[in-house]
């Protein structure tokens, strides 16, 4: 789930973007020099974008019976490193706003901060962490997964309590109520977006 | 493929130039966001809904049909905004989040029927090239056109693979469905960087070196509909102004 | 008399409001049939298949297997999918997984057969399509032509009563055409029914009992030699006309080859080829045990 | 004596070590000629035409266009491609602009020409493939045979001497190839050279001047009357024989049709037609003014 249009106070809207301004910025410049010395990458970064759109728009069967969606962060950012995840992850929330109308334009800030940076800088700690300390890829690529993909809706769920804190119990009243709306249901699709991401690696390694 | 999308691409406004429509909805959308919600948000959001099934003539089912995402979310958040947790898990109904509820919520149909009216009139095709002007490096409106072209392939490819498996039942069970969705995206990895491959080829043949510039048709910015878009805005600066400092007079 | 194998009446379709690409469509497919469907890109061929397959659900009309309606919920679409299987023109949108026993034994494994009859299932299809010995190869190392005979292998284990291939020939060579065609026909010989489309309506004439014209959203069913001799309805239906049963009218014109049906360009020259050995042999003309024609009745 | 405007002389080339595709392969191609290569899939065909179009580099021979040699570097390539222009089969491997217009344009910017002349080409080359009506709609929205179309539009619009397709008419309905060899004739007559490959022996017949058969990485080229008449060549090559020569044989044995020379199954029925009005008429048969029949000579 993005944020919707609108749904944000103007203020903390803008105050998102500021936030995820440089990140995006830091991420670009190293897409401009990826591409400037190798002009083919170009392609091979359009093919990522357009990779990590399609795999958000795989529906996960889940518990409740409806269905629900992979952030596909995670495993973006094993596959193509977290700076460049930040630049593709934007091009891909911007083309969801506008495509499908999920999350927004004003909201695009505090979207990109959620999805296209904590989560993939989240995933890659996690693999890199896992793999240092001698872990298996596949544990690796499923804790990578299932952390980042966790990691973006607590920061949702963060983002919507700093904008909403409870009036009697504030800004962790309100965490705690958004958590259990869009962090804690959000866990057994963190775990299935874990294991999808672990039999794709295992598809990929193989062929 | 997307309603949007087809709607953006064979509407009535599909050659306006993108800034004059960019100008309208997007200058409607900052109004509904950072006015006061009573009256401006209300009055943006209206004149939003009547642009798009009016002049706009966008079908008011796939109006609908897209809001139905984002209306959930608005519908699920809203919730935690009336209701107080008390330790350690007691919940009560709080009156007095109600304002903020109906403000919150009422901004975000608002700003969302803003978003629509950009989305459902503005071809991307014609915004990414532009983007440059504004100072945006072309290598990332380059990628993020050649995104936008391959991702209508690759959601092609990811619709027929899934009926396929369909038909050799592979969604009977969950252990199956899961062999299905990693087979898919599996799938769509593959074609997405083997299709990347064979895109540099073709484009080899005609040249490409490193730059993928092209000629953006030229369009020319309408000053009636500017004039008149800017007219609206200002109104419903000052209608809303009006209301909301009104009262002291 | 015994029920269609596959009976679609009066079935609407629109993938857009406002824009039906099938409006009022039927077609019955008798179980032995070969039935060749033939039509204008756009004209609602793909359409059909989908729907006859249970990948769409019909805006009005019905679809019935062997007499039995389909319901599409889990229970119906399990039970079709059982009987009936479509095999999409591009093999890659059919083939997803590493090695090619792998993506054959996708369907068994899903219908949740012990291992030993999954392994038997395969081994089977893989033989029938004549791809045995690439069992082990990783798919995306195939040629187009091996993918898509594995794509159509992943089909035939699933043990089909009706199997319906869109456009199996395009992108093959003549030679591979002739080689498809062949396994068709064994399949065919082996109890499958066999639906196929094509826009090559001399394929269509010589290799199909029935042929299906599908266009301007209805669909058109008779015989091959009739249908594909019909001139109107093919320029109704933008099609060429086909070669064959034009050049049986210009046989029947031509002492000592009047009665010859050559199904294809190669039985042309080969009944010519005979012909001119018999002349220059001195032996009398005897067409009606030239290689390799076929009555077209 | 002209120059050749493409001479491939004995090029060798392997994908990979040990595995030749072709093996001192020669084609010529004359300013003015319509070349149509045929052979077996795997065969070689679109590796001659990636190495005719400089993606490829020859292991041994040489490739010279308009008698200059080509040169595998930076400017060599950029002189080449303003002379041929390659189209391969599938048109997403050439279209990456969402915007029909942009991704026409995009040879020309590359080209560095001014903004008009570039304007100028676009116009030029979507109106000459018959899709300057769909300028503004995205790729993404057009069928497969206007995708197809678009790709030719964008090598086109590069105002090449030689223009190379790749399976042009694979995938199109019989219309849609009649209407795109229409417009490949329209080029042609306008002064392009045109070669294309194709499985259908008998759309080379009809349309071609000369054909290359390359099989077992050889290439053999010659009239394409004589050449598709040749029982012996089309089976070195596992290619079908085509109908129309034989049929040429078969009418001329008929009193009354000697001589006639359709190309096409829809010639032949208008010349059917044309005859049985005639004798219906009364009036005595004349078919050398038979609609739709051409000199295959």
């Amino acid at each position: 789930m993005h944020i919707a249009e609108g749904y944000l106070p103007p203020i903390q809207a803008a105050a998102w973007f500021a936030v995820s301004t440089p990140f995006v910025v830091h991420g670009s410049r190293a897409l401009v020099q990826q591409v400037r010395q190798d002009p083919e990458s170009k392609l091979l970064l359009g093919a990522a974008g357009a990779f990590t759109f399609v795999l958000s728009a795989l529906k996960i069967p889940s518990v409740t019976g409806s269905c629900s969606h992979p952030t596909g962060t995670g495993l973006g950012a094993v596959l193509f490193r977290p700076p460049v995840m930040s630049v593709l992850g934007g091009i891909v929330l911007l083309f969801q706003a506008v495509l499908l109308a999920h999350g927004g334009l004003s909201t695009l800030g505090a979207n990109i901060f959620s999805m296209a940076i904590v989560g993939p800088w989240v995933a890659y700690a996690v693999y890199a962490l896992i793999r240092r300390l001698g872990g298996g890829l596949d544990v690796a690529v499923f804790a990578a997964a299932a952390l980042g993909d966790l990691a973006t809706y607590c920061v949702t769920s963060a983002q919507l309590a700093l904008a909403f804190p409870d009036p009697a119990t504030g800004f962790v009243g309100a965490l705690v109520k958004f958590g259990g709306i869009f962090a804690v249901t959000q866990i057994p699709l963190a775990v299935s977006e874990g294991l999808l991401s672990v039999l794709v690696v295992r598809l990929l390694t193989r062929v | 493929m997307f309603a949007l999308d087809v709607a953006a691409h064979t509407g009535p406004w599909r050659s306006r130039h993108p800034g004059e429509k960019a100008l309208l909805s997007l200058g409607l959308l900052a109004c509904a966001v950072i006015l006061p919600p009573w009256p401006g948000a209300l009055l943006s959001g209206l004149a939003a809904a009547v642009l798009l099934v009016g002049p706009a003539r966008v079908s008011p089912a796939v109006v609908l049909r897209a809001a139905r995402v984002p209306l959930l979310f608005v519908a699920t958040s809203t919730v935690p905004l009336v209701v107080t947790v008390h330790a350690p898990i007691r919940l009560t109904v709080n009156t007095a989040g109600f304002g903020t509820a109906a403000h919150t919520a009422g901004r975000s149909v608002a700003a969302l029927t803003c978003l629509l009216l950009f989305s459902a009139t503005t071809p991307l095709s014609e915004v990414l090239p532009r983007l440059q002007r504004l100072g945006v490096p072309a290598a990332v409106t380059e990628v993020a056109a050649l995104t936008y072209r391959m991702l209508f392939l690759l959601v092609e490819s990811v619709r027929a693979v899934r009926e396929a498996q369909a038909a050799r039942l592979g969604f009977r069970t969950w252990r199956t469905a899961y062999r299905s969705l990693a087979g898919q995206a599996g799938a769509i990895f593959v074609r997405a960087f083997s299709r990347a491959r064979r895109l540099e080829e073709g484009l080899a043949l005609r040249g490409y070196t490193g730059s993928l510039a092209v000629q953006v048709e030229a369009r020319r910015m309408s000053p009636p509909f500017l004039v008149a878009s800017g007219g609206l805005l200002v109104l419903i600066v000052a209608v809303t102004a009006a209301v909301v400092v009104g009262p002291q007079w | 008399m015994t029920d269609p194998l596959l009976d679609v009446a009066g079935v609407h379709f629109a993938y857009q409001p406002g824009r039906p690409v099938l409006s009022g469509a039927d077609l019955r497919v008798e179980p032995g049939q070969r039935l060749a469907v033939v039509g204008p890109n756009g004209g609602g061929k793909t359409t059909l298949f989908r729907l006859a397959a249970g990948a769409l659900t019909p805006g009005a009309g019905q679809v019935a297997v062997a007499g039995v309606r389909v319901r599409h919920n889990r229970t119906g679409l399990r039970a079709l999918r059982q009987q009936v299987q479509l095999v999409l023109q591009d093999p890659d949108d059919q083939l997803f997984s590493a090695s090619v026993r792998q993506d054959v034994s996708f369907g068994p494994v899903n219908l949740g057969l012990p291992p030993e009859e999954v392994r038997r299932r395969c081994d089977e299809a893989l033989t029938a399509l004549g791809v045995a010995a690439l069992a082990d190869r990783p798919t995306h190392l195939l040629s187009y032509g091996q993918r898509k005979r594995v794509a159509i292998a992943g089909a035939v284990a699933m043990r089909p009563r009706l199997l319906i291939l869109d456009e199996p020939t395009a992108g093959l060579d003549p030679a591979g055409v002739e080689a498809l065609l062949r396994t068709l026909d064994d399949l065919h010989a082996a109890g499958t029914t066999v639906v196929l489309s094509t826009h090559d309506v001399d394929l269509a004439y010589r290799w199909a009992d029935a042929v299906a014209v599908v266009a301007g959203g209805e669909v058109r069913t008779m015989p091959a030699a009739a249908g594909l001799a019909d001139a109107g309805l093919l320029a109704a239906a933008h099609l060429l006309p086909a070669w064959a049963p034009l050049v049986h009218r210009l046989l029947d014109r031509i002492p000592g080859l009047a009665g010859a049906r050559p199904g294809s360009a190669a039985d042309l020259a080969a009944l010519l080829t005979a012909e001119s050995e018999r002349e220059a042999g001195g032996r009398p003309p005897s067409h009606g045990e030239t290689a390799g024609s076929r009555s077209a009745g």
